[in-house]
């Protein structure tokens, strides 16, 4: 089993990883798909009059402001333009996609942060009123019917609270929590960077291989969002997940190339 | 609003808010240190604990 | 098995919808609910400067101008906001819904209309670059799968054409198709008018009853969108179905009040 | 563009395409009464059999 990740950044070939996950489903192997869509629904945000804000929390993460209308933009662009369009590419390549967010038949369940802390124009606030949270729970049930009936699920953000709200979570987290779920041999996380770098954006520093149990010393060297990612492979690792590649996705055969080593490939 | 002096619900020390503090931003005591939560009573503002801050974070 | 249409016009209260259907999935019946989302799709193409356009065929119809931007907008809608919006409403209510577009698992395929002829600005014309067709095959086995789950099947345009592209279809007539292909006793159709109206827009002018072999009458006393649905009934009826009831989905209980005859009964 | 005078593809009568008219517009033969669509030559317009209608529709 073998879960993929891709990221939603600009660069991101969708058409160059239907055709490498197609070829790969079609030889038997069994996929489970996640996406993400940051880089549209900044976009999109900005056109609806509801511009994209970013918090950062008192230990330094980044996050997307998640009001309840931030909440309905995501669900477009990440449930509505992207996921389809994910699905559809595969129906063109004779793979038959399901696409489902976290909260469809409650596949991603979590905790919702009700309160967070962060710093705002310079100031420490408390926000309330924010739709994140993470994904503790997979309906692997559900998944695993599917697969059995040969569809490829095509999954994304966001998830759902134990509350029945739809809330904001990592993708990249989320996808971990899925690989883990599933015992899944391999996860692999795409996306528009070759993979960890030491001395980032500078792509010949690529780190190509880290025993699983010192992925922790590399907090610090990933970048805002790569810190997340890393996270993922930790807790993934941690879960029983055999390795974790991050890889660039903007490639081809994007998919083939990262099992075949071209990446960082941590554990396994 | 020029400066406050509120009491610090904890140890009743003098917390004094700056005039441009906002409805929801964290303060500190000055004497005891712990972290406050500017909140809106039905006029003026008003002094809670801070909530304990947990690491997860959405996308 | 029950299959609801909720229409998309302005006035549906879904959350008066989601008490209602929630309370009789509970009541163990199996059901599977279609939706819109027309109304929410105009404000939005504005919004984000593709404004919508709607074509009039040569016999009258109208429909919705389809070209690829419109799709993708289409998808945020309908896929997105709108269906995110019910499932979450249901999970709120303690029914596991499962969201899914015709586009997945090829839930709904059809033909699509490479070419269709319309009146534009008063011109006869041929419109080549349009994504609209019909459902002609529904994927059974993934909704009785899901159904026997546990889940509650929402189910939402567009749908699939036979060569892996999405295709805007009416959504009345996809239910229509779903109803037929899993023999559902009775198909309801909510939407902002109490019924099919003797006089449309008098609702006092409502028709209660109608013997299924006389619907094909009602065509011309149908209006505009109305005609879609009628067409949709006629196909369910002629395919299997027990009874099409046409209800109005902005009061309290419409289902359960529906099935108790409040409304047009076709059939049955 | 000035009215234009083309061929009909059917019968060969002659076609007068009104100043104002457009690609993709459907025009009737004066002579046989054929549905003619108008479609873009290289430089000129150039005129073809509509095609049939077919009457399913999208919402």
């Amino acid at each position: 089993m073998l879960v993929v990740k891709i990221g939603g950044g600009t660069g991101i070939d969708y058409d160059l990883i239907a055709d490498d996950v197609s070829r790969l489903v079609r030889a038997g192997n069994k996929i489970v798909v996640v996406h993400g869509g940051s880089a549209l629904t900044n976009e999109v945000s900005e056109k609806l009059g509801h511009p994209p804000e970013f918090l950062t929390s008192v230990s330094g993460y980044t996050s997307r402001r998640t009001d309840k209308r931030t909440l309905e933009i995501f669900e477009m662009v990440y449930c509505g333009q992207v996921n389809k369009g994910v699905v559809e590419r595969f129906q063109q390549r004779g793979v038959n996609a399901v696409g489902l967010s976290g909260i469809d038949g409650r596949l991603w369940e979590g905790p919702r942060k009700s309160v967070i802390k962060v710093i705002r124009n310079g100031r420490k606030m408390v926000v309330r009123d924010d739709f994140t949270g993470k994904v503790e729970k997979v309906n692997t049930g559900l998944l695993v019917s599917l697969l059995e009936q040969g569809y490829l699920p095509v999954l994304t953000p966001p998830a759902i609270s134990y509350e029945g709200e739809a809330i904001n979570v990592d993708g990249d987290r989320a996808a971990a929590m899925t690989a883990a779920a599933l015992s899944a041999e391999t996860l692999v996380i795409l996306s528009n960077v070759p993979g960890l770098l030491e001395k980032f954006p500078d792509e010949s520093s690529l780190i190509r291989k880290i025993p699983a149990d010192e992925i922790e010393q590399f907090m610090d060297v990933a970048k805002d969002r790569m810190k997340k990612k890393v996270m993922g492979a930790m807790e993934a690792l941690a879960d029983g997940v055999g390795k974790v590649i991050f890889a660039d996705g903007r490639v081809e055969n994007p998919l083939t190339r990262a099992l075949e080593g071209e990446g960082t490939v941590i554990g396994g | 609003m020029s400066d406050k002096k509120l009491e610090c619900p904890e140890c009743a020390g003098s917390v004094e808010l700056k005039a441009d503090t906002m409805e929801g931003e964290i303060v500190q005591c000055g004497d005891c240190g712990v972290e406050l939560e500017v909140t809106k009573g039905d006029s003026a503002f008003a002094l809670q604990p801070a909530p304990e801050e947990e690491e997860d974070w959405g996308e």
